[in-house]
């Protein structure tokens, strides 16, 4: 008969505050004795130092075999509590925490209910515990390299982080060149530094940096082990150019006469030809070729920048093919970033339709020196400058028909392009908010200094921008109908020129890469955080961790800040050389099994082989990942799961339905 | 003892100065529900004596479903139900000078609003006393 | 409602490590309430349950079983919740082939953001359980599991 | 000493079987105000309303033209951010007002919807020239002439019904009416 | 000879009767037979939710429930009636015990409605039924040159939310390119015309009709296209008082889409209730020949 101490919590009041703590640890002593209960003790914060040293005196004095909590989630301090078996010499996995907080005394009103409820799950515990043996976690070894998916400024910080660290990193990035949608600003909020002065060195130090592996306009296909040990297979699609022997020079865009929109960099606003370099001081220097609208792929003519390319041996190789690359990595970072809303879903607001309605992105290329315009903000028609220019803020955001959340950055945006207006054209600005959101440092300071420039600020959610002329001075402007909320009027602000600030958008196939890589995403397709505010940058699955605007919108310095962190978690996971994995296996007893195969196609990770010579399945415990999927689905329960065995199941339900309790627990 | 009423009926003074009646007597512990729904919730899961009903509220004439809702469910057939409204003058220019017609409102009394205290406690206390006798031998 | 306190079911949960255990912690974090009758019971995945797990408890005094799990498409071993629903289709039927009304075994999808969502189908669960009345499956003749003496009520002295 | 409850959770209880979510959802943002094309005839525009209900000032918006004005042509339903049923809301303060006979005077709306639905109450189909005497008499003297006008034009043109139209199974009609509305002496 | 149920609504008697009679005659040609409701009553517009929610429904639902003994697929031309239908259906499929009083109720005309009715107003017939191919067939007298303004009006398309496109549909301008018209930007073609308010707020109806001519006459358009009869008594009857009011002087004609549909099929005007406008149609027009637009100055 195993000896059990049973420890039941008050946490505060959290616990003894619905639950009568007293009540259940007499119960549980007089109840469960013949079930090996040796000792019941309740105390006042079970997880603090004083509580853990009540469990390793009692395992060391009374010769405890067992222990049980009842306290909050095993989420929380199952660890805790078998640090501390541990230390007193008991195996760390002879300790069972149940949670009495969160399933009884947090979500019940009724104190009665809720006491007799912790009974019956200590009663669960006391039982399921008997059956506990003793495991040792399992070793897993961690591969020193590391890939990060996504060059943006977030997947930049992580990569640059690691590399010097002295760790060799794979960077993804599936566009030609890293840089993500800051390459694309021109100046960044509240400093007003220009973009690319502050993110084209960082990208440099990618380009050049020894430990770090650039694999630009390439995508992960597929993902396979676990954290430590993944394979992760990328297609590296042929960008025609060999990379090695071209320098750079630009002859082959020049002269390739194919002219593209450019939905992408320019966000449509500029051409690029069929063989590109996205922007100037992209990162990789070298083109990539547009399969899609290059002639030569269409009709096998052309071959212009073959012709003119001046290398030797030629760089421009029509034969290249896509490659797929096998890379071990131990662990993986996600920053892949957003997707800017797209204003063509609310119609009243004319993007698309009236020419001079722009989006922050297009706006963005306007005032950029190397953009379309050579950064002088003109309207649609490429000629004329703005004398009146409205910023619709909240354009797809916090809207029950769109975007539920606020996107974080777009009162800061439509702040910093107020301000480029002034300073560019002089023009009156109108900006049309709900509420102006300047959380950062030195944010609201910079709203501060747009009041000073004289911005108009109007508190009212744009209803509408048209065309409709109604009264003089409307002719040939886009007139924005708002009410004015402060004033109670309805307004009708005849202005050149609309900028449609948008929200933050997950990106469009989120969910396939949240699937691929084996994480979940919430319903929108952020990807979700092991905690929203204590671990915001790991995953529930080890080993992938998450950075930026991935997980959720945010600016630029939150988003450095959590690719560093990646780093650090990263480094930290490296450090260590091996981990220790949670020993939760299945395993065949292989005298029990009929060979009859069913577990083998059951298994996501093939993780169970069958040898056609002894007529056996075997399940290989490095791939396992536990899931007991097999355990239940075994004719023969030749499949035994250690953690969750059929025998401390069946004795927890047993448990929790208080059967075969002692005799005088029966009420007279 | 004392008997427990509940009242539905979305106007807050008329139901101000009927509970103040009602507990001037000081045998009625009266609960209120202001809409259809929070009424129905509340006959769901406790036991009244009677039932005080008001019918124009929510969409339009909502008294009326409730009322017949009550006659379809086997737990709350019996309860006794007093209509207490001012349709005439609400909608008075519908059916000028015309009588309430109870006829598809299966109900036990009706009395319409402005109500008289003294008449109020004679039908509650009425009422309730043969739904009791009802009981006793159906 | 014979005597004069209305039935109370008992009723087991079978949640998963990571979604829908996490939303029972996530309803007890936010304090949504929600009725007291459900007693839970962590699995690493939804997979990992046994039909056996469910006849067990509900002979042995359980009068309803709720299987939770992550939503199709995002089960942490990617795949294995399909085959859960699987397990459930056909666990339905052997349930009514044994006399056990099907309603009395429900199967909740929810996310590990979704504790609102759980706190409520237990309650509106427990409802439909307690409109079936009790089950007593497998009881001697007073009432009584056959084999153990107690039931989960008077147990709860 | 009884607690009785808020304005606002008066309206929420008119409104307890409408879609859409309830005013207290209302973030102020203006839209619905922006979007309404009566919005600059109406005394308080539709977020003003809204504001000032869930502030309880009871009076003013008894007093208040809005939810007359309101053309129910829906722009500020589909558009409100929060998803709240404006518009649902308008008629919910219409019905509010009929029923406690409390709106501003002067306002045609009220008499108009009162002699148009009793005029359907009494033949089945709507009727026109019937419903002139509810309004008529309230124009200043301007629009008068221009409604005679306008009705002399119509009758030329063929387009103005003379006879009032019946149903065939009118009696029937009302009696289908008294089971919801149970007034009447419909024996 | 695909059937429908048709319920023409109060107004299409004799106010929009040339609403009526065009619609009948274009379907007639498209192998459509709209069978008129038996014993239709009126459907409360919008006067009754501001009385009594559940009486707009019962009169709503009674005329669904003669539909559904017909089982045929409800049509309404005006889409005042065609929003109260709808959603009527929609609430009585939602809510048992709503469907369950009404249903109640429409026992004493022993008539029943269980749900099973689709509600379509008459221009989804022309565009999603019919299609535009077959319609584009039909046409013998293409509106060459004729510039019309597409008025979709406010209830056709709101409060449902489900339309692709709520705020910018397209497919009022394809049929009328299917008729050979040319339909010009009309930007304020989802702006409501006032509707009840001509008449309890003469003067805020007056100023949204003047904005919406206006738009009209911005863009050149010849004539001005509506789904609802309200619409086009609004927009056409008080186009005088508009004048008067604001010191315009509109003069655009405003006819039913109907007619402009039959007028491409080479209907005879007579009868398509052509001369009952206020505004006539430029004589050039109904030959189809492009003469002078009916421009004004404001």
């Amino acid at each position: 008969m195993e000896k059990i101490g049973v420890y039941v919590c008050h946490c505060g009041t959290n616990i003894a505050g619905v639950v009568n703590v007293e009540e259940v640890r007499d119960w549980t002593a007089k109840n469960l004795k013949d079930h090996g209960v040796v000792i019941s003790r309740d105390y006042k914060f079970m997880c603090s130092s004083l509580g853990q040293e009540l469990i390793e005196q009692d395992i060391k004095e009374q010769g405890l075999t067992r222990v049980v909590v009842a306290a909050c989630s095993p989420h929380l301090h199952e660890a805790t509590f078998r640090k501390a078996c541990g230390r007193a010499g008991m195996n760390p996995y002879m300790c069972e925490l149940v949670s009495i907080r969160e399933q009884a005394s947090w979500v019940h009103t009724d104190k009665v209910a809720a006491t007799q409820k912790s009974k019956a799950i200590l009663s669960g515990g006391v039982r399921r515990v008997e059956y506990h043996t003793a495991l040792e976690p399992l070793k897993v070894s961690i591969h020193p390299d590391t890939m990060v998916v996504g060059g943006g400024i977030a997947g930049i910080q992580a990569a640059l982080e690691i590399a010097d660290a002295g760790f060799h990193v794979y960077l993804v990035e599936r566009e030609p060149s890293i840089g993500g949608h800051m390459a694309q600003f021109d100046k960044t909020f509240p400093t007003l530094d220009c973009s690319a002065c502050i993110l084209t060195p960082k990208m440099v130090d990618v380009g050049s940096h020894p430990n770090i592996t650039l694999l630009t306009w390439s995508e992960v296909t597929k993902v396979d082990g676990y954290v430590g040990n993944f394979t992760v297979t990328v297609k590296k699609k042929a960008s025609y150019v060999n990379n090695d022997t071209c320098t750079g020079c630009g002859i082959c865009w020049e002269k390739c006469p194919k002219k593209v929109v450019d939905n992408v960099y320019e966000a449509g606003m500029g051409i690029r030809k069929a063989i590109y370099r996205p922007f100037p001081q992209a990162v990789p220097k070298y083109p990539v070729m547009d399969v899609d609208t290059c002639i030569y792929f269409e009709k096998g003519t052309c071959k212009a920048c073959e012709k003119f390319c001046p290398t030797e041996p030629n760089s421009i190789n029509f034969e290249q093919k896509d490659e797929f690359l096998d890379i071990p990595v131990g662990n993986i970072i996600l920053a892949t970033g957003y997707d800017a809303f797209d204003p063509h879903r609310i119609p009243q607001y004319g993007y698309g339709r009236l020419p001079n309605v722009f989006t922050s992105l297009e706006f963005e290329r306007l005032c950029n020196a190397a953009g379309p315009t050579g950064g002088n903000i003109l309207l649609r028609d490429g000629k004329t400058a703005p004398k009146v220019v409205g910023i619709v803020h909240c354009v797809g955001s916090r809207d029950k028909n769109y975007n539920e959340g606020c996107s974080a950055i777009c009162c800061m945006q439509s702040l910093k392009f107020a301000h480029l207006v002034h300073e560019r054209t002089g023009a009156e600005v109108y900006n049309f908010y709900i509420d102006i959101r300047t959380p950062g440092k030195s944010y609201d300071e910079f709203y501060q200094r747009l009041l000073e420039e004289g911005t108009h600020f109007v508190r009212g959610k744009v209803a509408e921008i048209s065309d409709a002329v109604r009264l003089p001075g409307e002719e040939g402007k886009l007139v924005i109908q708002v009410e004015d909320t402060l004033t109670g009027n309805q307004l009708r602000v005849p202005v050149d020129m609309a900028i449609l600030s948008v929200g933050l958008e997950p990106r469009a196939d989120a969910k396939e890469v949240a699937k691929l890589f084996g994480i979940s995403c919430s319903a929108n397709g952020w990807f979700t955080e092991r905690h929203p505010k204590l671990d915001p940058v790991a995953t529930m699955t080890d080993g992938i961790y998450i950075a930026g605007c991935v997980q959720g919108p945010k600016d630029i310095p939150a988003s450095v800040a959590q690719g560093a962190a990646t780093a650090a978690r990263v480094l930290g996971k490296i450090q260590q050389k091996e981990i220790a994995l949670e020993p939760v296996r299945a395993s065949v007893l292989e005298e029990k099994c009929s060979g009859c195969r069913i577990c083998n196609d059951l298994c996501p990770f093939n993780a169970i082989l069958f040898h056609e010579d002894k007529m056996v399945s075997e399940i290989n415990a490095a791939l396992c990942q536990g899931c007991g999927t097999c355990v239940a689905a075994c004719p023969a329960g030749a499949i035994s799961g250690t953690g969750f065995s059929n025998e401390q199941v069946l004795a927890q339900i047993e448990g929790l339905l208080l059967l075969n309790i002692s005799e005088d627990a029966v009420p007279a | 003892m004392t008997k427990r009423l509940l009242m539905i009926d979305d106007d807050p003074d008329f139901v101000a100065g009927i509970k103040s009646i009602l507990d001037s007597a000081g045998e009625f512990e009266v609960d209120v529900a202001y809409n259809p729904k929070d009424g129905l919730k509340a006959l769901q899961t406790r036991e009244y004596d009677l039932l005080l009903l008001d019918i124009m509220m929510g969409r339009g004439a909502e008294g009326v479903m409730i009322a017949r809702k009550l006659r379809k469910d086997p737990k709350l057939r019996e309860m006794p139900v007093l209509i207490i409204t001012g349709m005439r003058e609400q909608i008075a220019f519908l059916f000028p000078g015309e009588p309430i017609h109870p006829r598809f409102v299966e109900v036990d009394e009706l009395v319409e609003k402005p109500v008289e205290p003294k008449l109020l406690l004679e039908k509650v206390k009425s009422l309730i006393k043969t739904a009791e006798a009802r009981k006793v031998n159906p | 409602m014979t005597n004069n306190k209305p039935f109370e079911p008992v009723i087991i949960g079978f949640t998963c490590n990571w979604c829908s255990y996490r939303a029972a912690d996530l309803a007890g974090t936010s304090r949504t309430k929600y009725a007291p009758n459900i007693r839970l019971l962590r699995l690493m995945c939804s997979g990992r349950l046994d039909p056996t797990f469910v006849f067990k408890a509900l002979a042995n005094g359980a009068d309803g079983v709720m299987i939770t799990g992550c939503h199709p498409g995002e089960c942490h071993y990617l795949e294995q919740n399909y085959k859960a629903l699987r397990r459930f289709q056909l666990m339905r039927r052997t349930l009514e082939g044994l006399g056990v009304d099907p309603r009395r075994v429900k199967l909740v999808w929810a996310s590990a953001a979704e504790g609102a969502k759980f706190a409520q189908e237990v309650t509106s669960f427990v409802e439909e359980v307690r409109a079936l009345g009790p089950l007593n499956w497998g009881a001697g003749e007073n009432g009584r599991v056959a084999e153990y003496q107690s039931t989960p009520q008077e147990a709860l002295a | 000493m009884t607690e009785t409850i808020t304005f606002r959770q008066e309206v929420l209880n008119l409104l307890h079987a409408s879609e859409g979510n309830p005013i207290n959802f209302c973030i102020q943002c203006g839209t619905c105000s922006g979007t309404c094309p009566v919005a600059g005839f109406m005394d308080h525009s539709p977020r003003q309303i809204i504001a000032m209900i869930n502030a309880g000032m009871k009076e003013e918006v008894m007093n208040s033209n809005t939810f007359w004005y309101c053309a129910s042509c829906y722009h500020c339903t589909v558009r409100c951010p929060q998803e709240i049923n404006i518009t649902g809301l308008m008629y919910a303060m219409k019905r509010y007002s009929i029923w406690k006979g409390k709106y501003k005077e002067g306002l045609i709306g009220p008499t108009f919807s009162e002699a148009f639905v009793k005029m359907i109450v009494r033949t089945g189909r709507s009727f026109e020239p019937v419903l002139a005497p509810s309004y008529i008499f309230s124009f200043n003297m301007r629009g008068f002439l221009q409604e005679v006008q306008n009705a002399t034009e119509l009758m030329l043109k063929g387009r103005l019904p003379l006879l009032p139209a019946r149903i065939k199974r009118l009696e029937k009609f009302r009696s289908v009416i008294g089971r919801i509305i149970p007034m009447g002496g419909l024996e | 000879m695909k059937e429908y149920a048709y319920y023409p609504g109060c107004s299409l008697e004799k106010m929009a009767v040339s609403y009526h009679l065009s619609a009948v005659e274009t379907t007639g040609k498209l192998g459509i037979k709209l069978k008129e409701l038996e014993d239709w009553s009126c459907c409360g517009a919008t006067a009754y939710s501001g009385i009594d929610e559940l009486l707009s429904h019962t009169l709503s639902a009674r005329n669904l429930a003669i539909a559904e003994k017909t089982g045929l697929d409800f049509v309404a031309p005006c889409s005042a009636c065609y929003k109260n239908m709808y959603f009527t259906a929609v609430h009585m499929r939602k809510d048992a015990d709503l469907a369950e009083h009404i249903n109640f109720a429409l026992e004493e005309d022993n008539l029943h409605f269980s749900g099973n009715v689709t509600v379509r107003h008459l221009i989804e017939v022309y565009v999603n039924e019919v299609g535009l191919e077959e319609i584009k067939s039909k046409v013998t007298r293409p509106l060459e040159g004729v510039r019309v303004a597409p008025y979709y009006g406010c209830q056709i398309m709101r409060p449902r939310k489900d339309h692709e496109d709520v705020e910018q549909p397209q497919f009022f301008e394809e049929l009328l390119a299917a008729i050979g018209a040319m339909p010009i930007n009309y930007p304020l073609k989802m702006r409501c015309c006032g509707g009840s308010l001509i008449i309890s707020s003469r003067t805020a109806a007056l100023s949204m009709v003047r904005n919406l001519l206006q738009s009209a006459v911005d863009g050149q358009a010849d004539v001005i296209a509506t789904t609802c009869p309200m619409c086009q008594v609004n927009l056409e009857c008080y186009q005088q008082q508009v004048n008067q009011e604001f010191g315009t002087n509109f003069s655009v004609p405003v006819l039913y889409f109907t007619q402009l549909i039959g007028l491409a099929f080479g209907i005879t005007p007579k009868k398509l209730g052509m001369g009952k406008e206020f505004v006539a149609l430029a004589p050039s027009l109904l030959a189809a020949g492009k003469a002078n637009p009916a421009h004004s100055k404001p």
